[in-house]
């Protein structure tokens, strides 16, 4: 339920392409084949009751209010669940169903609480709603009889609660965790008039609930209520904005009681979820309001100084005659920063170009770095475009579905939701991943097949699926012969032809059994419709850009590019990542992945500008750290990014930072970077922003600003006057004009403003002339860059090996309920279901080492140490470890290496080789900064 | 010189009266005086009240003696009744009995002549007749054959069978299935059970004709747990089938494929309900699903399903094996054939009696029934299960067909009739119906799941004289609602009975005739 | 074929895999009776067993569970009376007889009494004509008087 | 940069793409594109001081920077 009700047509559309007409109450419509007289009289305007019945759900025929007389047909069938028939005459209203309705509704009643005026859904209750609407006046059997007024109420969820005695069996929050989430967390218990809905055991909490929220969002009553309502009352606004967790960008509807956030539902005409949510984004918002956040600008001299409150005036004037006066002192290039894929595109756009213009370098460098920047080097190299093929809705057209290194489930749960909607439908899956991933094998959902290759191993993987492809006659010819570069096609097909790529040879690599990597590609290449989906399991390795260049190579070579239900589709981590790749904030690229070098698009960002622009690449993070350390790079700008935390061989990164003249740092909390720091400039939450984010289907969504800043200033307007005190002015009132004046440099942006997004919803770029109302779907008829091009993807093992003092691989990944280094959702009650990171181990090597569920284990790499509780589990194969690194107790990045993608530097944060071995004691709170850290930071 | 041929029903009403010991005891006090007999477990001839009913094989027939206790045995041993049908318990030729003479037993031909397991006595008995016509038929001509007989369905909706098979035969699919709905669970019906124990093989052979009608390769047989015996029965007959290559790869040595499973139910009435059943097994909790997408179209695991009753698929094979015309020269109207009447209850001669459509109750009652088990009068008769009318005197002679039960506000259902003399109390007759309901409503509609609780409590108002005017008007504004609003049939029949016991039974309310009747 | 209360196995999930994987079916029902038929009843552990053989969530299996009336999730009575309480047996009394037998056997229609004797009310045991009729741990019994009942009953609890 | 990152960097591109048969085209362009020109600088530098840490491919390519 929620305040804002989009229309709700009772059942789903049917997409046939037949057409139907049918007379309802006098009026003749046309409606596809298919579609259900409850929708079929929606259209219509004309309003049939009813209570088990919603759009997203499958029609159910429980409620029998929505019954209608239609001639020549016995009885009162439900608008629900019968289908319009060519020339059907049906009335909705008549005495006979009206009588009907009423009675039901009577019947509702007798064993229902009768205290609307005190419950917590009062005014936002279908159950009130439609008693009205069916006139109900009295309830003639009374209130003695037998009823479930007494029912318990379950307050185990943290964020909702179920009062039973409200319950009205509709069904519909089981249908939602079932049809729509996908976890069949809930059931109907026992049968006939003692049938309750159930989370199958003890509670809520207990069970197999991921909290996502449908069924809260379902439910028609207040049996399943959100506790803030319950504790807030009924909020009176909505605004309509965009979640700042992953990358699948999902819309909603954040509900406000004045100022007060109340909840955030999930809204249905947001392109990326279509109404659904997960436990972040429906109800982890609580961090934006958390007292650990900080408000007011903060400076000091030195890092070992308490901070000092300050005006914003004189922590921007600090902050810039400091980096003026390094600037002069070491040089032009000894500044830089990084821009925040946490931040929206109009934030990350007003960095890159303060550095670009003010600093007068292209020391930029963004946080996608570390997880995507191999994406970006891989498709525009293969395709022409750094970003995925596909909108989210394409996975529902999608026949064979191949996962390589992602978790859906946990890192991207609605877009998942939305995956196993088409599993259940009869896809099929490969899974290519170290780990049983849950759609491995979880209920409902299962994969033909599971590739567990070694940690490291996957451009030999993606290789041998190539190899078999090609050696099996399994080549798309018309797709390659029309729409790729047949030379670099011919070049590709010796090389993947080699019996170096055979599944024979590469089962010696991965571990896995060549006849499953033979029948995977089979599979693949076979299917109507191949979709590849990946994450942050391909390009956080050494090979990670050859490894997305392998993906390209095989969907190229299956013809599956180019249409719904195929491509290749990164799974981005975080909200913006892809936004703000787009903004031009990698150090060789301006916005629209254009070459600094580029004479034409420099001269024109030039004169924009009013500014002399490099013409040379500047440092990524890597070389800038590095730098540092060396001594030639002294003071950066940090928005939006806990590099202290996410970067790996995190002792490295503290080294460079205290090795630095000036850390600004631009963010919520006080974070474990901000530790470094002589400027904390606080940020705004997503709640206070006003811009865009652009999620992994390349979908510009509004970012509205739900309250007004808690900082006073939005970070745009914060990068604005520290650009103005450096002698470089920015113009700007609103990020609106920012995003006017992306569109007017940006090719792939030129039709996007916020005028027409607030028209439109959202749009995928490239949204243009040429495509007005945006692009789903890319390379239709051809490939942005003309023709695709196959890249040879020779397989260079990682240096990183396991060794008799390492001989345990170590991957790392995320957990359901928390969120990247935990920033935010550790403020807030997620950490219910996950409080500390967890070492995985096979029972065999547990066993070997003396290792016991929940007891403490040390975890060691030759770069560092963290100590963690061990989690046995066969998820992981024996040989493999695996870990979370949200919670900066454990600081699970002090372990892994220096290694880096060849082509990008994005760190190889897969594969480190570490022992495991049992620990006496837990880590200490700030093991983190350990002695040795602070007698660095003193000498700087 | 063979031995003689002695048959001790092994069907489960007969041994829930001491077949078995009955059976026992004869080998015991036989083997005694070194009587050479044989002992053969036929299946029950449906005189019930005869069980356990024991014949003698004689050159002139079948002879039987019932019913036979334990302590009897030695007098009909004393008194020579292999030889002789002296025996008080004697009823001499079992088939001349005028009781089973008369019937026009077609479905039930073989049971309680044959031993059920036995292949050899099937086929002598005309079985597998019908599955070798129609292997030399098409499928179309199949359907067209089974339509044109003018067979409904036997479970209680009368849906023509042949288009249902039909619909099924022209959905294209990659797999179809036949389920066979013996969750028998009604009140007073029992024939499922019957032919189950006493003639497996004839349900084995209707669906394997179905099966070939429609192109289906898999069937299930649901049978409700409260019958052991039958499960037991079915599992074996279709083991033996197997063995014998009439179900398996290669049905009859002919092209078909064919094979059979049993799927024991776990105790819910309403997956007796078609969509329930295919819930129930596809292992899942018996929901009633909503109709269309019709079970033909989208039935068991989202495939087209011939969902029939035994009886009906019991029917197929003499179709086959005798035509359409042969069939539907029985009955009358739009109920043609023959159909397996069960009369239960409170009654002096209770057992199956398979007649053409078209006789009256009144007819079965005297001719069969012969009055109570209790000696007292009748006093009300319910057709049709639980969810079924209930008659009284002035209606017994309403015509035993369809159309003929519809147009009296009853319904044929599974053909079970139970008897109540008059110490019957209709009005907690008429509060059981709700309460039934109560116990056995899958929950998903609200007429159903509230309703019937409620039906329970209003009908306990009106028997304690509350209000009695309003709580009147209330439910029959509830059986209204049921009736009109309920998904499937258990919510929208279980005020037939309630109806019918207050129209017809107003004193048992404690109501004016007049009252009741204004109302209903 | 008929299985009396003392006849099951103590539970373990070892073993009850085992036979699962040997059934290899993928449905709930068919997986949770084979239980049942081994076991006596449904034991917690079990629901997360079948969860996972048929690779469907918990609340599932519960569900499946708490609709059957045959599915128990404690352990079954020594003797089960599953007596037959609808309309064709209380034609012949069985609504009268219901209360002599609780009193004979000292027990309540539906109560749970593990160990000993359980009188469960059922609808139709397909011996209409031969009321009252009780199913007694998987033997049907007809024409049934409160006298044979408590014989019968008392039988079944000497023997092991 | 410390020298280590830059040989370690430069390597491994070479070790990436040396097997291409346009490898001196593709490691010529990759450096160009993604390299700031300090560190061509000193790339050029590290080769000349001591080449045995380099690849052959490298140092190749960095002769033609």
């Amino acid at each position: 339920m929620s305040l804002l009700k989009e229309t709700d047509f009772g059942t789903p559309a049917s997409d046939s392409t037949e057409n139907v007409t049918v007379i309802i109450d006098g009026r003749e419509i046309t409606v596809p084949a298919g579609t259900s007289v409850m929708r079929a009289a929606k259209m219509l305007e004309t309003t049939i009751p009813k209570l088990c019945a919603t759009d997203n759900l499958n029609s159910f025929g429980s409620c029998r209010l929505c019954v209608v007389e239609i001639d020549g047909r016995k009885g009162t069938p439900a608008s629900c669940t019968t289908l319009v028939e060519p020339g059907m005459v049906v009335r909705t209203q008549t005495q006979k169903v009206e009588k009907i309705r009423k009675n039901v509704m009577e019947l509702y009643i007798s064993d229902h609480p009768l205290d609307c005026l005190t419950c917590p859904a009062n005014g936002d209750c279908e159950l009130q709603d439609m008693a009205g609407v069916v006139g109900l006046r009295e309830v003639r059997y009374g209130y003695e009889g037998k009823n479930h007024l007494a029912s318990p109420t379950d307050y185990s969820n943290p964020y909702f609660n179920f009062d039973e005695s409200k319950c009205i069996v509709c069904s519909r929050c089981v249908r939602a965790c079932e049809e729509v989430q996908g976890t069949f967390a809930l059931t109907i218990e026992g049968r006939g008039f003692d049938s309750k809905v159930s989370p199958g055991g003890k509670d809520f909490l207990s069970s197999e609930c991921v909290s996502c929220g449908a069924c809260v969002q379902a439910c028609p009553t207040s049996t399943l209520q959100e506790k803030s309502v319950v504790d807030l009352g009924m909020p009176n606004r909505t605004v309509i904005t965009t979640c700042a967790y992953c990358g699948v960008g999902c819309s909603f509807k954040a509900e406000l009681r004045g100022d007060e956030l109340v909840r955030m539902v999930p809204h249905k005409d947001g392109g990326a979820n279509e109404g659904h949510s997960c436990v972040k984004g429906r109800f982890a918002w609580g961090y934006a309001s958390h007292p650990d956040r900080v408000l007011l600008p903060k400076i000091r001299e030195s890092i070992t100084e308490p901070w000092r409150e300050v005006t914003w005036e004189e922590a921007i004037e600090f902050a810039a005659s400091k980096l003026k006066s390094i600037q002069s002192k070491y040089g032009q290039q000894s500044i830089g920063g990084i821009t925040s894929s946490r931040c929206t595109n109009e934030e990350v756009y007003a960095v890159q170009k303060m550095i670009r213009a003010a600093f007068g370098n292209n020391n930029v460098d963004t946080c996608a770095r570390v997880c995507h920047s191999p994406t970006g080097y891989g498709l525009k190299q293969t395709f022409g475009a750094s970003a995925g093929t596909q909108d989210f809705k394409s996975v529902e057209k999608s026949d064979v579905i191949i996962i390589i290194g992602a978790n859906p489930t946990d890192a991207h749960p609605v877009f998942a939701s939305r995956m196993k909607k088409r599993l259940r439908k009869g896809a099929k899956l490969i899974i290519v991943d170290p780990r049983r991933i849950d759609l491995v094998r979880s209920a409902h959902v299962e994969a033909s097949h599971h590739l567990p290759l070694l940690p490291g191993t996957n451009v030999a993987m993606i290789n041998a699926l190539g190899h078999v492809v090609a050696t099996e006659n399994l080549i798309d010819w018309d797709f390659v012969n029309s729409r790729c570069d047949l030379n670099a096609f011919k070049k590709w097909e010796a090389f993947i032809k080699q019996p170096e790529n055979s599944p024979e040879v590469v089962e010696t690599i991965t571990g896995v059994p060549a006849e499953e990597i033979r029948a995977a590609a089979r599979l693949y290449a076979s299917a109507k419709n191949g979709a590849i989906y990946y994450g942050l399991g391909v390009t956080e390795h050494s090979q990670g850009s050859t490894m997305v260049m392998g993906i390209a190579n095989l969907a190229m070579a299956t013809g599956n590019i180019g249409r719904e239900g195929v491509g290749v589709n990164p799974l981005r981590g975080q909200n913006n990542v892809q936004g703000a790749c787009d903004m031009g904030s990698f150090p060789h690229e301006f916005s629209g992945y254009r070459h600094v070098s580029d004479d034409v698009v420099r001269e024109q960002f030039e004169n924009l500008w009013g500014a002399t622009l490099q013409k040379e690449p500047g440092m990524r993070i890597p070389n800038m750290l590095d730098a540092a350390i060396v001594g030639d790079f002294k003071a950066i700008f940090i928005q939006g990014e806990d590099i202290a935390q996410s970067d790996p061989n995190t002792k490295h990164v503290k080294a460079a930072l205290a090795s630095m003249a000036l850390v600004i740092v631009q963010d919520l909390f006080i974070n474990e970077t901000a530790q470094f720091a002589h400027v904390f400039f606080p940020g705004t939450s997503f709640l206070e922003k006003d811009g865009t984010f652009t999620n992994a289907e390349r979908r510009i969504n509004r970012v509205r600003p739900v309250m007004a800043s808690k900082t006073g200033k939005q970070e745009w307007e914060v990068v604005a006057l520290l650009s103005k005190a450096l002698g470089y002015e920015m113009n700007y009132t609103t990020s609106a004009e920012i995003m006017d004046e992306i569109a007017q440099v940006t090719p792939s942006f030129t039709g996007v403003s916020f005028a027409h997004l607030d028209k439109v919803g959202s749009v995928q770029w490239p949204c243009n002339e040429a495509n007005p109302n945006g692009t789903p779907v890319m390379h239709i008829e051809q490939f942005v860059r003309g023709k695709g091009q196959f890249m040879e993807t020779h397989f260079v093992p990682t240096e990183e090996r396991t060794t008799r003092k390492f001989p345990l691989l170590l991957t790392t990944g995320r957990v359901l309920s928390q969120y990247n280094v935990g920033a935010q959702t550790r403020r807030t009650k997620n950490s219910t279901w996950a409080s500390e990171d967890l070492l995985q181990i096979h029972p065999s090597d547990a066993e070997l080492r003396g290792v016991k569920e929940g007891e403490w284990v040390k975890l060691a790499s030759r770069v560092g140490e963290t100590t963690l509780r061990a989690q046995l589990t066969s998820a992981v194969p024996p040989g493999v470890v695996y870990t979370t690194f949200h919670f900066p107790v454990t600081g699970a990045n002090v372990i892994t290496t220096e290694y880096s993608d060849w082509a990008t530097n994005c760190p190889e944060y897969k594969v480190t080789a570490v022992e495991v071995m049992p620990s006496l004691s837990g880590p200490t709170e700030k093991s983190i900064l350990d002695k040795s850290e602070k007698a660095l930071a003193k000498n700087v | 010189m063979t031995s003689i041929k002695v048959f001790i029903p092994q069907d489960s009403a007969s041994k829930s009266v001491g077949a078995d010991q009955v059976a026992i005891e004869i080998l015991k006090v036989a083997a005694a005086k070194n009587l050479d007999i044989e002992i053969i477990r036929n299946g029950s001839r449906g005189m019930l009240w005869l069980e356990p009913l024991v014949e003698v094989e004689t050159k002139n027939g079948r002879v039987g003696f019932g019913p036979v206790s334990v302590s009897d045995v030695q007098s009909l041993i004393d008194q020579d009744f292999l030889n002789q049908q002296t025996h008080p318990l004697g009823i001499g030729l079992v088939d001349e009995y005028p009781w089973l003479k008369d019937q026009q037993r077609l479905t039930f031909k073989r049971v309680g002549v044959i031993d059920p397991l036995n292949i050899d006595d099937y086929q002598k008995f005309d079985g597998l007749l019908g599955l070798k016509k129609a292997l030399k038929l098409t499928p179309e001509e199949i359907t067209k054959l089974v339509t044109e007989s003018g067979l409904r369905g036997r479970g209680g909706a009368g849906f023509p069978a042949g288009i249902k098979w039909n619909t099924v035969r022209v959905t294209a699919a990659d797999q179809k299935y036949i389920c066979a709905n013996a969750d028998e669970g009604d009140s007073g019906t029992f024939a499922d059970r019957m032919l189950m124990e006493g003639d497996p093989f004839t349900l084995i052979e209707g669906m394997t004709i179905a099966a070939i009608a429609v192109g289906a390769t898999q069937g299930f047989i649901y049978i409700r747990s409260e019958y052991p015996d039958a499960i037991d029965k079915m599992q074996t007959a279709i083991k033996i089938a197997r063995e014998f290559g009439w179900l398996g790869e290669s049905v009859l040595s002919s092209s078909y494929q064919f094979d059979l499973e049993v799927v024991v139910g776990a105790g819910s009435y309403v997956c007796g309900e078609e969509t329930a059943m295919l819930e129930s097994l596809e292992g899942k909790r018996g929901m009633v699903r909503a109709k269309p997408p019709l079970p033909a179209v989208n039935g068991l695991f989202g495939k087209p399903t011939v969902i029939n009753n035994v009886l009906t698929l019991a029917s197929a094979p003499i179709i086959l094996n005798k035509g359409a015309e042969f069939y539907k020269s029985y009955g009358i109207g739009r109920s043609l054939g023959t159909q397996v009447f069960q009369i239960a209850g409170n009654v002096k001669q209770g057992g199956i009696v398979e007649l053409a459509f078209g006789i009256t109750l009144e007819e079965l009652l005297n001719k069969y029934a012969l009055g109570t088990h209790s000696a007292r009068p009748i006093k009300a008769v319910q057709i049709g299960g639980p969810l079924g009318a209930y008659f009284p005197n002035e209606l017994f002679d309403v015509q035993l067909d369809y159309e003929s039960l519809l147009q009296k506000g009853g319904m044929l259902g599974h053909g079970g009739i139970v008897l109540f003399d008059d110490s019957v109390d209709m009005g907690q007759q008429a509060r059981f119906a709700m309460e039934f309901c109560a116990v056995e409503s899958c929950g998903k509609c609200t007429p159903c799941r509230i309703g019937s609780t409620r039906g329970v409590e209003v009908i306990d108002k009106i028997l304690n004289n509350e209000n009695k005017k309003e709580n009147l008007s209330l439910l029959i504004d509830l059986c209204e609602t049921m009736t009109d609003g309920s998904l499937c049939a258990m919510g929208g029949l279980t005020p037939l009975p309630v109806r019918s016991a207050l129209k017809h039974f107003a004193d048992d309310f404690g109501l004016e005739k007049e009252m009741a009747n204004v109302t209903t | 074929m008929n299985q009396v209360a003392t006849g099951f196995r103590p539970w373990s999930t070892q073993v009850a895999m085992a036979i699962l994987e040997s059934k290899a079916s993928t449905l709930i029902l068919p997986n949770l009776q084979t239980i049942q038929k081994e076991f006596g009843f449904i034991p917690h552990e079990a629901i997360e067993l079948v969860s996972k053989v048929c690779n469907v969530s918990r609340a599932d299996v519960h569900g499946v569970v708490s609709y059957y009336t045959d599915l128990r999730e404690t352990p079954a009575a020594k003797v089960c009376v599953k007596l037959c309480v609808a309309e064709a047996c209380q034609a012949n009394g069985v609504r009268e007889f219901s209360v002599a037998a609780e009193q004979v056997l000292g027990i309540k229609l539906d109560q749970h009494n593990p160990g000993g004797v359980e009188l469960e009310a059922v609808y139709c045991l397909g011996n209409c004509v031969l009321g009252p009729t009780a199913l007694i741990n998987d033997t049907l019994y007809g024409r049934l008087t409160t006298e044979q009942l408590k014989a019968i009953v008392e039988t079944k609890l000497e023997n092991k | 940069m410390s020298d280590s990152s830059l040989i370690r960097m430069a390597n491994q591109i070479a070790a990436n793409l040396k097997n291409r048969a346009d490898h001196r085209e593709a490691i010529t362009a990759h450096l160009k594109s993604f390299w700031t020109p300090k560190m061509l600088t000193e790339l050029k530098e590290l080769i000349s001081e001591n080449s045995t840490d380099f690849d052959e491919t490298i140092i190749e390519v960095a002769a033609t920077l």
